[in-house]
């Protein structure tokens, strides 16, 4: 037990699967770096340096730095696993989705299905999402929803350290293809976290408090500002429940429901686009299921229907931030 | 040619075997019996044969939307194809995927596929596979003219290449993608192309099985021999439409009827193992017979076979959820 | 005016805005057909027919065959789009986005943000998509929630020949990338459609019918079965309003509160997956704004969590059939 | 060399004020006042300027995310440029893309772009405006040694191809791609891919203007007579990080500084056109200073305009929604 931050989380769950299981490989851009250059090797260990280490260890056999050819690397993960290796292929930022959906959206996530039951995909696509660091329009998306739509998929959206760690060592262990999100600005964020390895089971939702007025259900850096805002509110005497669903495929709807129940006031935060988003799939599976127990209506807080800005002020007013919650939970309990 | 009579046999049976399937699937839709989008492999049989005899359970294919023809070189079971085709529970996948989604990942077979071009990167993937693991198997991707333009085919060549991967890309270009004439759709020359990624590529004669299974054994021998990926350019004639119910007026007219009669792999190797004297009529013949009967067999097992209980449709999305 | 399937008016609509705007070309594959072949030219229209005429009328400068390579060719309507064309690209089935979704959600739907208000991009995407024809996992989904989600696009569901007439020149004339959804079941159905060009705003939902019991919001080709549904819930004294929004984004907001309002019990049916789908995101849209006059849970009418299975028995049971609306309906109606 | 004195100067100062600008990005990164992910062209300038030189406002210019070159290039106003990497309300974008996705489509600068290989599907795109109007114009797309390997790239070679447009894709080759060598990732070659697809490929030395300008004016032109798309492939050499704190261990010591010694672009132009006494050295060092005051006053603008307005986080999604 140590503290780490979440890079240092997810590279030791990668250390460990690797050391544990010869058929765990990783694969991406620059995931080693360095390949075919004159200078170091393991330059990087990926643009954030989470994979850094790994190479050293394990060599280019088990470490692939690739060309830029998401569609045939990740698509080559995705072939890999149906044929006996457990690949943890890395999407850079989760923005390049666009030029290799296929091989996740209608491969590895249709074989098991088409196929008649006859497939086993342990494919895990690591990638980074989410806004905060003035990356703009096309590097600060989540996109976690679209993932979320499709059959098929897991999606895995860790809220600190200690939550990365275990779901992660979970995803490669899965016998499923599971996007794991890691969020960009979080990676220097730390807590306590074991050394060894451990599993945190999909699809089983994290209380990180609990309370008697409202009930926020957040996701993956959301799940922070919640609870930020969750502290000050206390303050004033609102207590609130803060549910980390923690995967959002699968959902642990009993969790949700029933927290819903306890409180009769709900806000939902989800940092993706509001159209068709996560905040909109919870609303929706409590107000078909626990319509009864709520004392008002459900307040989801989200970034504006926009694509990420650039400039650090916009940026700011386009993330939800602990105060926009703080004032959602407010109106939500006094409503 | 360095084929004993035993192979040579076992090449004329699968050509004859994927051509009476394809026959009869293309009755069976026209009486109404299949649903769906089935594209028909026949004329080709001398591609998926020529390559597919050259490998083993360790080796993996990667096929396409015309399917049938790969799936059984690659040695898939024929009354469970034809089960799938018409949508039953007996078929390979339980009825659940049908023409384009055939699969048996246990004898190495990756699946047919509704994307096209979405072979050559999963064939990647089990090249990698048997590289890390060192099962000696080598990878081949199936690939259409048209599918030859997508850029995961591309990419993919690159890949291959700079991986160094055992995998073998092989164009099976019939000259149309859906109605368009590949010698439009394809700036340059598939060989060229292999050539500017690093690859060395082939031209064969796709009608002739002597002509691809030597090609074939070459570039896999030396994919085998970790000397890395290879392209093979294999022109060659699709008998029907490009779909079921397709009326192919693009075409000329008595297009697919000349090549029926002038070039086709059942016939050309017939003579050439006949004139040759390494197998008899009479042998060929009853490999004829026995097929027919085979599938005779596998479609009245098909259409006695019972749709899928509605239950399946909940399961197989994923291993625990 | 005259009866007209709903490929005639499309055809029309595409013929009508070609003749009017000489900006306007048509791409796609096989789109006219026999490209480069020695016989017929012309010989599919698309594969289901739809665009038969065009180049014989307009020639091959403004119906452009493609080669099977989509990122190449929608990307290039997309770069058209914004230096003066005004291009409708088909992407022949949407399942395939998974191969060019970047040159859609990243380049055309931001370019006008990104660039600060300096780009039009008059885009128009044809797609189809949908159960009901024995297609399997890749070329039956409907995805629309995917497009739904991106800031920039428009996202268009008619559910009529009429319908489909007047959006799709509404499309070819708006300055934003639009995603045009054909169901690829519907497209012999046919009714009355006048002759002349007609524009059918955006944003703007249709009421198939007003009832005072159950507020029934449906897309696409459920809109009909909604129809279907509420004409036998008649016969039992259940009165329904239904509600087609038309276009997804945006989404008439407004009306749809309103009418769930005016009932106090809604039901949604949307033939696309159950997560994060527009099922989901009318449901948090009433819930947050029309909550105190809801009399029963929302309930929700979708296909189940799974690809799309290709045999006939399963695909019928996968499909939100007009017998499951009704049923849901009664429920919300007794609840 | 068929360029004028005016020509010269011109190319000269574009040359200069692309190495100016990105010097002063690099200096005010480096203290702070500038977030994101900035990547610098010092050292590639010949590329872009040998290629913008031969076109007009009716020409398009796809770019990638290292983008500053070739706005300046097209004709960017640098001000603007230099206020939307600060991110303030003056900026070409308004402050809402950022170094990544700073545009001028009224001057046929397509956009940098931060999606690797998105922009040779859009150039084609502008080339096909070129040629449906009839504008006389062409479109190049630059493209980097790693965007050469991206599936979208390699699809746009055929389709410029099969459409016959006026494209050039311009391979700039600058070694590496993040920290991967481009000997590593780059299989075969890139003109023998061109070859492949049936477009001409050129190689160029693209620290030499005079090279560069030279292969421009002709695969330009021939775009512009309707003789169809080329590629080119220029090597060059990026002088700072793939990005703005990278610390480069990846190359081999002294490699860019060796670089910057001996095949400076701007040290290059200067010795051959007053070694042939095309221009005198004053004339340069003019612009040397021009070029300087107005970057300084670029850089005071930027820090002095305010940031963008709130509301501008919800204007330009649509054009009416
Ligand atoms: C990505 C994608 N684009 C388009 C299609 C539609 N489509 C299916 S088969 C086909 C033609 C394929 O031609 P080719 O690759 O030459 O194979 P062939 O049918 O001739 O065997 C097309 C366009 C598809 N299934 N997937
Ligand atoms: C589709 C996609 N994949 C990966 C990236 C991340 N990325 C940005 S720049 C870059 C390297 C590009 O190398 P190259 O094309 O050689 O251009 P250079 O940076 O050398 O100018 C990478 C991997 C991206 N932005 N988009
Ligand atoms: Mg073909
Ligand atoms: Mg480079």
């Amino acid at each position: 037990m140590s503290r780490k931050s979440i890079r240092q989380a997810i590279n030791e769950a990668l250390a460990l699967e690797m050391r544990r299981d010869a058929r765990v490989v990783v694969m991406g851009e620059d995931i080693s770096g360095g390949m075919g250059a004159p200078g170091e090797q393991d330059a990087w260990g990926g643009p954030l340096g989470v994979t850094k280490g790994l190479m050293p260890e394990f060599g280019r056999e088990r470490v692939l730095d690739t060309p830029i050819s998401e569609s045939a690397f990740i698509g080559a993960a995705a072939g890999a696993a149906a044929t006996g290796l457990r690949p943890v292929a890395e999407l850079m930022f989760v923005d390049f989705m666009g030029v290799c959906f296929d091989q996740i959206f209608n491969q590895a996530a249709k074989f098991r299905y088409m196929f008649g039951g006859k497939a086993v995909t342990p494919l895990v696509v690591r990638t980074m999402y989410g806004a905060g660091l003035s990356a703009a329009s096309q590097h600060s998306q989540c996109l976690y929803p679209i993932f979320t739509h499709i059959p098929g998929l897991k999606v895995v959206l860790p809220s600190s350290a200690y939550e990365a760690k275990g779901l992660l060592i979970q995803a490669i262990r899965d016998d499923d293809p599971v996007i794991f999100f890691e969020h960009k600005a979080m990676y220097d964020e730390e807590e306590e976290v074991p050394d060894e390895a451990y599993t945190i089971p999909f699809g089983e939702a994290n209380l990180t408090r609990e309370g008697d007025d409202v009930t926020i259900v957040a996701f993956g850096r959301m799940v922070q500002f919640a609870n930020q805002a969750a502290d000050k509110l206390e303050k004033d005497g609102i207590s609130c429940t803060v549910v980390d669903p923690r995967t959002t495929s699968p959902l642990d709807e009993d969790t949700i429901i029933e927290m819903a129940e306890e409180t009769g006031r709900v806000v939902i935060v989800d940092e993706a686009s509001p159209r068709c988003n996560m905040a909109t799939d919870v609303s929706a599976l409590i107000t078909q299921n626990a319509f009864g127990a709520l004392k008002a209506p459900i307040k989801m807080v989200t970034p504006p229907h926009t694509p990420v800005p650039f400039a650090a002020d916009l940026e700011r007013a386009y993330i939800p931030s602990p105060e926009k919650i703080e004032a959602a939970v407010r109106e939500v309990a006094a409503a | 040619m360095q084929l004993n009579r035993e192979e040579l046999l076992k090449a004329y049976r699968d050509m004859r075997l994927i051509r009476e399937f394809e026959e009869r699937v293309h009755t069976e839709f026209a009486a109404g019996g299949i649903s769906g989008s089935v594209h028909l492999y026949a004329g080709e049989e001398a591609s998926a044969v020529g390559f597919c005899m050259n490998l083993t359970e360790v080796d993996h294919i990667a096929s396409t939307h015309r399917g049938h023809g790969h799936s059984i070189a690659k040695g898939c079971d024929v009354k469970g194809m034809m089960g799938e085709i018409f949508g039953r529970s007996n078929g390979l996948c339980g009825g659940k995927g049908g023409s384009m989604h055939i699969a048996d990942l246990e004898i190495g077979m990756m699946g047919a596929n509704g994307i096209v071009g979405a072979g050559p990167p999963l064939i990647c993937g089990a090249a990698l596979t048997a590289k890390t693991l060192k099962t000696g198997g080598v990878a081949i991707a199936f690939v259409g003219d048209g599918g030859s333009n997508q850029g995961t085919t591309l990419e993919s060549y690159n890949l291959a290449k700079v991986w160094n991967l055992p995998v073998i890309f092989v164009i099976e270009d019939n000259g149309y993608a859906d109605t368009t004439a590949s010698s439009w759709s394809v700036g340059g020359s598939q060989t060229k192309r292999a050539e500017g990624f690093g690859l060395p590529g082939y031209r064969v004669d796709g009608h002739d099985f002597f002509a691809v299974h030597k090609v074939a054994r070459e570039v896999i021998g030396r994919a085998r021999a970790g000397e890395g990926p290879s392209l093979v350019h294999a022109r060659l004639t699709r008998y029907y439409g490009h779909f079921e119910g397709d009326g192919t007026t693009y075409r000329a007219a008595g297009e697919s009827d000349k090549a029926r009669a002038e070039r086709d792999c059942l016939d050309i190797f017939r003579r050439r193992v006949t004139e040759a004297a390494l197998l008899e009529n009479d042998q060929l013949d009853a490999i004829d017979r026995e097929v027919l009967g085979l599938i005779d067999e596998a479609t009245a097992e098909a259409k006695a076979a019972p749709a899928p209980a509605i239950e399946q449709l909940f399961t197989d999305v994923y291993l625990s959820y």
